[in-house]
């Protein structure tokens, strides 16, 4: 960093012109957040950035409207099982993974990434007839099993991560010490790679509460996810209630984040 | 406080043989070194006497019982790791406490015993700071402390001191000598540093591709290497090629070496007529003064103040070059031309190997 | 039997209502708790499909008649009668659907809207789309939205030799092109409200909550005739509670709820009773509009629709 | 121990039913699917065949829309890395809470649904949204712009939504490089320019490729982003499955389509590993 | 074949200052080393020279000319660091040729000066291979030829060896000096182990926290070392605390020490009657055989055996404590009383300092 910074000392307008290329590819990134929370405080009618005014009225249509509700209450319910559910398998799989050692390791990655490598409508489709062959077509039950098995990969990825930045001296020196397999794990292994696990559960949350295609068609009957419903919702309205409704989602996201930061340090989680 | 016997030990890591019939083994309250370049199988010796590998084949006995088939977390060794291998997530008191715990200790008495281990290496005040927040030194006594508090029955070092610089290794090495002779606790110490290995072990092993060169007191090793590989490894060394000539006693030999013959030690096995080499360490040799009873003449290639010490190097007429040591202020320029001198009772004859 | 009666709805808005105001009217009929399947007609097939004809997910079901052909010839639905649903018998006549496995609970004109401040002389009819003033100011629909199904039709109707001359049909959406393809009316609807486009066919309600939201923006019914999206209600002949849901039907065509959904929907009512209050006098609900609006045969059309779609996704 | 090992790999257990009886059973069905003859009463018959394969191999109109969806992605992954590469680099040189920070503002797409996101950017791009006024604002243009339903917007949505996946691996990779490999370069004469090219950028290519490979495999799967944002203007193969699968129910048809778009996926990240195998390898420290 | 000129070089980060005036000098074709424990400001300052980092102040000049202004790459120094930062993803022909490559030198005239610097440092034959497959000597021997093929001005050194195993860092070590001797290339050389600065250094500039305590010859730094600190940091030595009685001659006092009376050499400015410390280093210590002037008596307390020598030492009666290093057989038991001989020529007094 030292090297780069005298190089930045020398060549001041490289530098700066760098500068404003990295504020514009974050204004980009953020850019469409910050208008559809703007849109969600209009006083107007219509969506529209910069909002006609400030008013919360469309956060009470929003929680006035039972489809929505219902659907933000699904989408929450479904993510957080998946977000448990996921993050057990997951770690016990990393575990696993962890023990296999070259082609196999590799063989068994590539299985666990599966989900993420095959389109997600293949996968879809396939898993609808399925589910109707083994009785759990339209059910919560359905719905369920097809996040967690989408939102599989990200928590995989995430704890393997932290598992390999865990040296094996750590559960070595733990056996010498007298620690049985799970006494290690649970003393030594669990808390260091927690970072990651959080992480993963967060992930998988998120992947879940996003899932739209699967939802779509294994969606239970009488239920809604809150991406589905918001999609009807601007099929047959398009008012600020959406935005509403996507700003929701984005403060719970936040709210995740800042749960991570609280539980583990965000720095650390990456 | 427990006799070791390790016999015939192998172990393969898929096709590469990584010990092949390693025997050591420790008296009660003894602490044995391998010593050994890179690679030789040290770690691996000593990982499987921790459990943490399965052996192939062969037996370790700890007071006369076979260990094979104790898992790791009940052999009850003691092990500290080159890296020390600290939990990061827990402070210096727990990381020494964790055993403890284990063993559903009472608060009190892990407090206590945690207390008393670490006034022992000195590390009192230090309970409540991380890992990351102390140095490499304390770490280290960290490590012992933990391995300590336990009692083991034997105790394995993997190279404790490599992550340490010069100055801390001789204290931390020193320190570790001493809790070993206080409590009387076997030992085994991995180190590929011959000085370390020399200073503080009872026995020394020195191993060579998986199997031991040889095993015995580091004085009879450093003096008395059976073959040029140990008296290579183990401190700086002069080969001369020689003649052996004929059995003059027990274990003496009369050798034709450099146009000089001399009466030597040797290697006990070693026959007259077979190809030796003459081992000259560089203390035994010594540039004449006036009136001395040179052996070797030739002239100074190269030299260096070492503080303590200088070094030379002179290239005999027939080639070959010693390398000896000075006092500080002896006049070396390099082209003179010097006699040297040589100790005979610690010249020592070994068989011609290949290096 | 199942604890709760379960039928299905399009999402947003529909769903919303029909929850709210519609279905604890019926719930208050039959004592049992009820519960909606949110989507639209491909996912339901989808469902109906995979379920397979023994194992309907519920007893009654709301469709596009495009769908309600697809499956009506496989064995899924019950035959009604005005025995079984005696609302039958007070609907106008093209609302009982072939082989009397569905009946039309709703129909929903299809008008051409035009913005005011942009569009001089609005459009009369369905050809005046192919002229010069509207080009590159037209929404329309994607070729899997029965709409541009029935467009599609039409032209080949109007410009070629018939319903099935889909070659003319397609050549002629091509000179309209590039224009963007929607997927539902409501998705014109911020497309029109921002001006992005000056004309569409579109559904009567959207025009009606852009006026409400002060959108300049007025329709015609053209003068070929309207088209009509038709949603028909058909029961399952193998679901336990297939009672149920004939009475729901009735229900759906009782005067009640065809009157509530002329009122918040501007749905035209297919049962003959209704009147139509004063101030929904000015859209075109009446049952001699509606009459006259152009109505295909969707199992003809059924065959049709492959080759259609595809050349239409070829060329256009 | 062997009974430990093997208790280790027993965790793997659960995951592995899952991919198996969740995933590759339902695949293989739809593999299965694919060679059915069309229903006439169902969506397929009982009989087996390969015309769906050979009609959609051997028709130009199918290729095209491959060729189309292999070529959008790919240059969406490509837009994704330069657009990633350079908040890649100001990410890998941030460290506390400043870094704390800019992963949030990263992770914030991935935090955020797609169609939240796609929302945004339709609010964005309206004829009178902020974009429009900012560029007539700054006399860029003077016609608001109709940027709604163009494949240049869906292209800059995919970008907008993958940039974490991007950013992630490269600058994990880019903190791997330690920073006296740019000193050494430096001290041999190397300019800002060739220290990049000759360093940093093979050096980070371990972050690059799995990006490159994971945005692509996304972006050729993508559904809703080009359903909300593109209008329909232009096929996708997804769209093309989605619309055969539920619209008009050709079952085996849209399943021959489905893998065929996995397969070409497939193939097209397998040569493209194979091609920069060599890099990789090199970069390997 | 430059001559360098530092002086009084200022560094801070933020608030840390790291180099708090250091001046030091190399005639040309001179290796200079910096020698200081971690944290000194060593790196620092081989960093500024290299441009790598901004002085806050002071100057340095090449050949005269000062260098501040030119950015790191055009100041055509070698620099090798310590971990040899070799280019991962280039082979080690590749690694030596960049630097010339970046000069644009044609694809023959690279081809033969990469061959001719590898045939230099003994690499012959790994042309092609990657750096991860080599050994470490071998990496630290490409990243030597890849400073070396450019003619560097300026050969920047650090901490080249402190990865290399004991028994290659001496022969990287003497590789470094001969090259740096036949190339006539003026060198900076980095390193916190005090016999490499001393084997091979022209120069040592002995740091403590951020300044250069004492910038002098190797030998002069170790016999004749201006503090304490700099006698302790270049050595094994022994301090006792004396009172100087009075000058007797230049550069000489004469001292009460331990009961007896010496005259001793001593830093030039010290005052008598200034409290004062005595160094002297073990091997100008020896125990006294029959007849000799002993000068001090004590009992043996600790010995260790280290193959070349023995380690000693020695409590006195007062309970300072004296190490010295003898003969390997010498007979030392532990508890044995013995006398100890000075060798005064090599006793050194120096103002008593704060270690
Ligand atoms: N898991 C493994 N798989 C394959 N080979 C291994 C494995 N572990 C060690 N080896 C090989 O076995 C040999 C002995 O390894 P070991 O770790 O015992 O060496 P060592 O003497 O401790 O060396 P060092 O001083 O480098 O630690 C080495 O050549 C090493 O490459
Ligand atoms: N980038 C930095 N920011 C803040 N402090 C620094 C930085 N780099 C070095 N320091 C501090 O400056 C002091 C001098 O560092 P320097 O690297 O020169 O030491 P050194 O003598 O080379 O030590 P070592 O032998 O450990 O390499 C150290 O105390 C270090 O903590
Ligand atoms: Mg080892
Ligand atoms: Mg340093």
């Amino acid at each position: 960093m030292s090297g780069a910074s005298t190089m930045f000392v020398q060549q001041r307008p490289v530098g700066l012109g760098f500068a404003l290329l990295i504020v514009l590819l974050y204004v980009f990134l953020l850019v469409p957040l910050v208008t559809i929370v703007g849109a969600s405080f209009t006083a107007g009618l219509m969506i529209e950035f910069p909002p006609r005014g400030f008013s919360l009225q469309w956060y009470r249509e929003f929680f006035g409207r039972r489809d929505l509700v219902d659907g933000l209450l699904l989408s929450l319910r479904v993510g957080a099982i998946t977000a448990i559910v996921t993050t057990i398998v997951a770690t016990m799989a990393a575990l696993c993974g962890q023990a296999l050692s070259g082609r196999k390791g590799g063989w068994f990655q590539l299985a666990m990434t599966l989900p993420l490598l095959v389109p997600e409508l293949l996968t879809a489709v396939g898993l609808l007839f399925f589910l109707f062959k083994i009785g759990l077509g339209k059910t919560v039950l359905g719905l369920q099993m097809g996040h967690i098995l989408m939102s599989f990969p990200y928590a995989y990825v995430s704890i393997t991560a932290a598992l390999r930045q865990v040296p094996s001296s750590l559960d070595e020196a733990s056996a010498s010490l007298g620690a049985t397999h799970w006494q290690t794990f649970r003393m030594v292994t669990l808390p260091l790679i927690m970072p990651g696990v959080v992480m993963g559960a967060i992930f998988a949350f998120i992947n879940s509460f996003d899932l739209y295609t699967i939802s779509l068609l294994l969606k239970p009957l009488g239920g809604n996810t809150l991406p589905l419903a918001l999609f009807d919702f601007l099929t047959y309205e398009f008012k600020p209630t959406a935005a509403a409704a996507a700003t929701i989602s984005i403060v719970l996201s936040v709210i995740g984040v800042a749960l991570v930061q609280r539980l583990v340090g965000l720095q650390r989680a990456f | 406080m427990a006799t070791v016997d390790v016999k015939n030990l192998c172990k393969r890591y898929d096709d590469f043989v990584a010990l092949d019939g390693v025997s050591i083994a420790a008296r009660s309250g003894e602490l044995v070194t391998l010593l050994g370049p890179s690679g030789c199988g040290k770690s691996t010796t000593l990982r499987c006497l921790a459990g943490f590998l399965e052996p192939d084949g062969g037996e370790m006995a700890v007071d006369g019982q076979s260990i094979l088939a104790t898992p790791s977390n009940r052999r009850g060794f003691g092990v500290v790791f080159q890296n020390y291998a600290l939990f990061p997530h827990m402070t210096v008191a727990e990381n020494i406490g964790y055993g403890l715990r284990l063993r559903k200790c009472s608060g009190s008495e892990i407090t206590t015993r945690v207390h008393d281990v670490m006034s022992l290496v000195k590390l009192t005040g230090l309970e409540h700071r991380m890992p990351r927040e102390i140095s490499g030194g304390q770490q280290q006594r960290v490590a012992l402390a933990r391995a300590l508090v336990l009692k083991p029955k034997l105790l394995l070092l993997d190279e404790p001191l490599a992550n340490l610089d010069a100055r801390l290794r001789d204290e931390v090495r020193w320190l570790i000598r001493d809790l070993q002779q206080q409590s009387g606790i076997t030992a085994f110490y991995v180190t590929h540093d011959q000085s370390e290995a020399m200073a503080i072990s009872d026995m020394v092993a020195v191993m060579k591709k998986g199997r031991v060169a040889q095993f015995a007191t580091p004085r009879e090793i450093y003096q008395k290497p059976v073959e040029r590989y140990v008296a290579d490894f183990t401190g700086e060394a002069n080969f001369l090629s020689c003649r052996s000539l004929e059995a003059c006693g027990e274990g003496r030999m009369r050798i034709s070496v450099g146009g000089a013959e001399l009466d030597v030690d040797c290697v006990p096995s070693l026959e007259p007529g077979e190809a030796a080499e003459l081992l000259l360490r560089p203390e035994s040799l010594q540039l004449a003064t006036l009136g001395e009873d040179v052996t070797f003449r030739g002239r100074i290639v190269k030299s260096a103040f070492l503080g303590a010490s200088q070094h030379c190097e002179i290239a005999l007429a027939d080639g070959g070059v010693l390398k000896l040591t000075t006092a500080p202020n002896a006049p070396v320029r390099i082209g003179d031309e010097v006699g040297i001198v040589v100790d005979r009772s610690h010249a020592w004859l070994m068989p011609e190997g290949t290096k | 039997q199942s604890d709760r009666f379960i039928v299905n709805m399009f999402g947003g808005r529909w769903e919303n209502d029909w929850r709210q105001h519609v279905m604890p009217r019926f719930a208050e009929q039959t004592g049992k708790p009820f519960d909606l399947d949110i989507g639209l007609g491909m996912s339901w097939i989808s469902n109906f499909r995979a379920a397979g004809v023994d194992n309907p997910p519920f007893p009654a079901v709301m469709l596009n008649e495009k769908y309600t052909a697809m499956i009506r010839n496989d064995g899924y639905f019950e035959e009604l009668t005005p025995e079984k649903v005696p609302n039958m018998a007070d609907l106008i006549e093209p609302a009982i659907l072939k082989g009397k496995t569905a009946v039309t609970g709703m129909l929903a004109p299809l008008v051409l809207a035009y913005r005011t401040d942009l569009v001089k002389s609005p459009p009369k009819g369905w050809a005046d789309l192919w002229d010069e003033r509207f080009k590159g100011q037209l929404g329309l629909y994607k070729i899997t939205n029965s709409a541009a199904t029935m467009m599609a039709l039409w032209a080949g109707e109007h410009f070629g030799s018939g319903r099935d001359d889909i070659e003319t049909a397609i050549a002629k959406f091509k000179e309209l092109a590039p224009f963007p393809q929607i997927g539902y009316s409501a998705q014109l609807t911020p497309l029109l409200t921002q001006g992005q486009i000056a004309v569409a066919p579109i559904d009567v309600g959207e025009v009606k909550s852009m006026q409400e939201q002060g959108v300049p923006i007025d329709f015609v019914v053209p003068e070929e005739g309207m088209m009509v999206f038709d949603h028909s209600f058909s029961v399952f002949k193998n679901h336990p509670d297939k009672k149920l849901g004939e009475d729901y039907v009735n229900f759906v065509l009782s005067p009640e709820t065809q009157l509530w959904m002329a009122e918040n929907w501007l749905i035209a009512p297919t049962n003959k009773t209704v009147e139509l209050p004063e101030e929904l006098q000015k859209w075109p609900l009446q049952a001699d509009v509606v009459s006259k609006a152009i109505r295909f045969d969707w199992d003809e059309t059924l065959a049709i629709i492959p080759d259609l779609n595809d050349l239409w996704e070829r060329t256009i | 121990m062997i009974k430990a090992r093997h208790l280790r790999l027993l965790l793997g257990a659960p995951a592995v039913v899952l991919i198996f009886v969740f995933m590759i059973l339902p695949i293989t069905n739809m593999v299965e699917m694919s060679f059915r003859v069309p229903g006439t009463v169902e969506p397929f018959g009982d009989d087996y065949t390969l015309m769906h394969y050979t009609r959609v191999f051997g028709d130009s109109f199918y290729w095209g829309i491959l060729a189309r969806s292999l070529l959008t992605a790919g240059s969406v992954a490509l837009l994704c890395l330069i657009v990633s590469y350079p908040i890649a680099w100001h990410l890998s040189k941030a460290s506390g809470l400043k870094a704390a920070l800019l992963y949030a503002l990263i992770a914030s797409p991935l935090m955020t649904g797609v169609l939240v996101r796609n929302f945004g950017w339709m609010i964005v791009t309206a004829l009178n949204g902020p974009l429009n006024e900012t560029l007539i604002g700054l006399g860029i243009i003077s016609q608001p712009l109709r940027l709604l339903f163009t494949q240049g917007l869906v292209i800059v949505a995919l970008v907008h939504v993958f940039v974490p996946f991007m950013v992630l691996p490269i600058n994990n990779a880019l903190r791997n490089i330690p920073d006296n490999l740019v000193e050494a370069s430096v001290s041999m004469g190397a300019s800002r320019y060739r220290v990049f090219r000759d360093i940093i950028l093979p050096l980070s290519f371990p972050g690059i490729q799995p990006g490159l490979i994971l945005v692509y495999v996304l972006a050729v799967a993508a559904y809703v982003t080009p359903a909300l944002l593109g209008g329909q203007m232009v096929t996708y193969m997804p769209t093309m499955i989605i619309a055969e699968l539920t619209g008009t129910f050709r079952w085996p048809l849209g399943s021959a389509l489905a893998i065929m778009l996995s397969l070409s996926t497939i193939l097209v990240v397998g040569l493209f590993t194979m091609l920069t195998w060599r890099l990789m390898e090199r970069a390997r420290a």
